[in-house]
């Protein structure tokens, strides 16, 4: 038992010796997914995406401030992910927004965003990939933000405090999107003992040494961001 | 943060159509994913790996940084795919003993997580090189004459002008909070980082008014339409891009395989 | 008498947060002026453009273009607005296009003209600002300086009768500056009407034909340059100074160097040759 | 002999894109002085104040603080930077906190002073900016010339040796620059050393102590104002104006109406009286 504690010891210390861009590391990488399941992701993302067009459309004609205010938001979401945040493992890691932007935005809109953000951080930053477009934005751009905004209003009905509310939010959310991209490789490298299940357990156990932490920083950091901007 | 839009405008490649090069760099990507064998992907990787630093003039020590990046993932994610766990030592190729459980890599898993490293990394070349020689907004004008819905395009163009400003601005920001001991310690950090955003966050509301008024001083009334470059399009490139794809589906067929360990 | 392009009267604004803009303010612009609006930040001067332009519709008061009373119908507001060109102080506020090109070419596109006909307005206009190598570049690689002739440009490709620029030279060196104010005499030359806010007075003094003070959301005085700055108390109220070429000139005028009747210079030539004109000059003869 | 308190040698910089924003930068500020550092946009200024805080690291050359030369160590920065004060040109960027008192208390923090000694800070730097009664105030709503006088309190909190202006009064309407120099000589009288950048000569001729032009990352020259300024070709190949100033009383010499052995007038006041003297001022026996 000693020596399996000191093996996981020895992994947590060279994931975070090895990766800075740690929160990055979620982002499937450009052909990782073999093709049928690349497809997969890419035709079960369209109906949100249409669904989001649509919606904003509605509310955008003859408005050049809402359209322009997504378009803010969008990049905004952008540039977050690209600063650094102080992790509380006393490394640093980056944040997803997700959470921040599905509370300020609302999940539909933000599943557009979310594929904009996704393929300037592929063609800019070289995180993610187009194969493997389809499979992030569901795991980043739907199911977290569907999870953060779900949460926050349901807290919210429940009388939780607004503090509470914003971080079970956001650190549900980054859990939930890393929980599903987890699943997401899991259904498309099944192990040859144990299949879909023993194969997503491995990927879950593997990266919650990075996203944890994320989860919980981000989650106190759009604390104070959301307490300032309530505050004034 | 590493930028690639800063090599872009440079890249020798800059004058050839957005479209051919689209192209050339989705056809390798689609036929490296559909590979069985190792040797067709790693020919693209060094296609791409020559187009990119001999043809577009990318200096070779940025695509190699470029292509560490992926890195991280793969690691974790190939470590997963190759190890796996068992209670007893059958089909392993080497295995150790922690407990009462078998941990250990087999031969098939082996061959699986090499098969599949050099297909991400082939894909991954063929990113780069559409990166690295394709600006943005000509990437929004082959998505244009796919269909792509105008809103989509629109918000995509405005998001890409407006990343450059929020950037500026935080880059601002960070170094006048720096000037002032902003990031000392953990502590400060924290608060700093904080504050960082919850500026960003106001100004980027701020800047998208006084956009969304100067739009409409220009008579804007409902639609973002503008003009488009044009770019000299070459039959004799599709030729050659086709030949290049069929003749690595070819080797994938011929030399096959590949494995190592099976 | 030069045709009137441009009333404002008696107009009065309010923010929904309860700041009261502009307070009656009357302005005539005729064909073909230069006018420089003076005032300190928040006087009101950028809200005032802002009417000219029907961005903001007045709550009292009407604005009229070449006299006739806009009623703010939406064809009315799209001529108004293409012939009616705002040039913003930042150009990081006005610029939302990733390349020069498609900045460019929004205006004229929206004016429903055909591809051929915009990419001509375009041509001329970076022509006119002197930046025609700079068509496919993208916007964000740009200096700052590039950025504000591109922003100019913009307004230019609509072909405008007036053209309206706020604060035009803040944080332009003093060459960029001056090559500014060179292209703003060359767009006058052209015939547009010229309309710039600032806080430069020497700059004001020695460009423009005529001169609103303006203080608080409202017009304290209008005149020619020599006028206007004559009124010191005017001037010192709404937090301005007076150009150097009236101060040295009055002073000259205290010490009897020169007689009380001379006029007021305009430039520092006019000034220095005043001074050299032989029936002064007595120490020439020394 | 003044002690120097800050010294950059032969200091060189690359930005990451392949400019070369500095070229073997010498410069030498003694303790107490008022330093005007001019130049066009992108000669170099801002670069080299960062490096006087230490944001950035020469690539060769060194900076020496009270003759130690820097060693980039952690309690050297943190040191540095409390001691060496940025004020920068726009303070929409500086400014990121929520409210006044948050973000003027930010450095003091920093510091790691306890709760009672950093709201002294802030008082004292809010009083000495004359904004005490802002304190409780969200900052975006602040007007422009708040929000410079709240960029300045952020810097006199820490209370720094020497304070780094750059660009301070561009966007500010005469008035408040009036003020803002006032201020400034204010800190210089409590014995602060300032350095401010600056494109306006007239400013600059008036109020520095010493004159650095740059261009293209070199110090071109450096000097009195009086000696700068007598240097026509440097000054217009670093794309300044002369003082208005200093080009008057050359053309009162060329006209005869000053000796030309007469001294430079330092303000306007100096230029009027030396016509004044009587043995030139003819007129007045008339």
């Amino acid at each position: 038992m000693k020596k399996s504690i000191l093996l996981a010891l020895v992994y947590c210390l060279s994931v975070f010796a090895l990766f800075p861009d740690n929160a990055y590391a979620m982002h499937i990488a450009e052909g990782f997914l073999p093709m049928k399941w690349a497809a997969f992701w890419w035709i079960v993302i369209l109906p949100f995406l249409m669904a989001g067009l649509r919606s904003i459309n509605k509310t955008v004609k003859d408005n050049a401030n809402l359209k322009m205010l997504l378009a803010m938001a969008g990049a905004f979401a952008f540039v977050l992910s690209a600063l650094k945040i102080p992790s509380v493992t006393g490394s640093s890691s980056h944040p997803t927004g997700v959470g921040l932007g599905a509370i300020l935005f609302g999940p539909a809109a933000m599943s557009v965003l979310g594929v904009i953000v996704l393929i300037f951080q592929a063609v800019l930053l070289a995180h993610g990939g187009l194969t493997t477009l389809g499979a992030n934005t569901f795991s980043m751009a739907i199911v977290g933000p569907f999870v953060s905004y779900g949460i926050y209003r349901g807290l919210q009905k429940l009388g939780v405090s607004r503090s509470i509310c914003v971080f079970l939010a956001t650190a549900l959310g980054d859990l939930g999107t890393y929980i599903t991209t987890s699943l997401q490789l899991a259904f498309a490298f099944p192990s040859t003992q144990g299949g879909v299940m023993a194969s997503a357990t491995k990927f879950m156990g593997i990266f919650a040494v990075t996203q944890i932490p994320l989860a919980v920083s981000e989650g106190l950091l759009t604390v104070l961001v959301f307490n300032l901007l309530t505050k004034y | 943060m590493i930028n690639i839009d800063q090599y872009v405008y440079a890249n020798k490649l800059l004058t050839i159509h957005p479209a051919e090069k689209s192209f050339l760099a989705m056809a390798t990507m689609v036929v490296c994913l559909i590979s069985t064998s190792i040797y067709t992907p790693i020919m693209a990787l060094t296609l791409m790996a020559g187009l990119i630093i001999f043809k577009a003039d990318i200096p070779a020590k940025f695509f190699g940084h470029l292509m560490l990046i992926p890195i991280a993932f793969l690691v974790m994610g190939e470590l997963t795919l190759a190890i796996s766990i068992s209670d007893h030592a059958e089909g392993f190729l080497y295995h150790f003993v922690v407990g009462d459980i078998l941990i250990g890599v087999t031969a098939t898993d082996l061959d699986k997580a090499v098969l599949l490293l050099s297909k991400s990394l082939g894909s991954v070349s063929c990113l780069y090189f559409l990166a690295l020689t394709t600006p943005m907004l000509e990437i929004t004008s082959v998505l244009r004459k796919l269909k792509v819905p105008a809103l989509f395009l629109e918000l995509m163009s405005l998001i890409y002008r407006l990343i450059f400003v929020l950037l500026d601005s935080a880059a601002t920001i960070r170094t006048s909070q720096s000037s002032r001991l902003g990031y000392v310690n953990w502590n400060s950090s924290f608060r700093s980082t904080s504050q960082l955003f919850y500026a960003l966050l106001i100004k980027s509301f701020q800047r998208s008014q006084a956009l969304a008024t100067a739009l409409e001083a220009r008579c804007y009334q409902g639609d973002i339409r503008v003009l488009e470059k044009e770019f000299p399009c070459s039959v004799r490139n599709y030729i050659i891009i086709s030949i290049i794809e069929v003749s690595l589906i070819l080797l994938n067929f011929y030399i096959g395989g590949g494995k190592l360990f099976g | 008498m030069v045709e009137t392009i441009l009333e404002a009267e008696d107009i009065e604004y309010t923010y929904t947060d309860g700041t009261k803009a502009l307070r009656k303010v009357n302005m005539v612009v005729r064909c073909g002026e230069k006018i420089a609006v003076l005032g300190s930040n928040g006087a009101g001067k950028s809200t005032l453009f802002l009417h000219f332009n029907a961005i903001l519709q007045p709550e009292r008061g009407c604005i009229r273009f070449h006299g006739r009373k806009l009623s703010y119908k939406k064809d009315e507001i799209m001529e108004l607005r293409r012939k009616i060109g705002i040039v913003f102080q930042d150009p990081d506020n006005q610029l939302f296009s990733a390349s020069v090109l498609q900045e460019v070419s929004f205006g004229p596109m929206n004016l429903g003209l055909s591809e051929a006909e915009v990419r001509n307005c375009v041509e001329k206009a970076l022509r006119a600002t002197e930046i025609s190598d700079l068509i496919d570049r993208p916007t964000h690689i740009l200096s700052f300086g590039q950025k504000k002739r591109v922003s100019i440009a913009d307004i230019l490709a609509m072909e405008p009768e007036v053209i309206i620029f706020d604060e035009p030279t803040a944080w332009l060196d003093p060459r960029h500056a001056r090559e500014f104010m060179q292209l703003l005499d060359e767009l006058s030359q052209q015939g547009k009407t010229i309309i710039i806010s600032t806080h430069d007075v020497d700059l004001a003094y020695s460009w423009a034909d005529r001169i609103f003070v303006m203080k608080q959301g409202q017009v304290l005085t209008d005149g020619k340059p020599e006028e206007v700055f004559c009124q010191q108390e005017v001037i010192s109220s709404a937090d301005l100074n007076r150009p150097w070429l009236v101060e040295t000139h009055d002073e000259f005028i205290r010490l009897g160097l020169l007689p009380s009747s001379t006029c007021l210079p305009r430039n520092k030539e006019e000034l220095y040759e005043s001074l050299a004109r032989p029936c002064y000059n007595v120490f020439r003869h020394f």
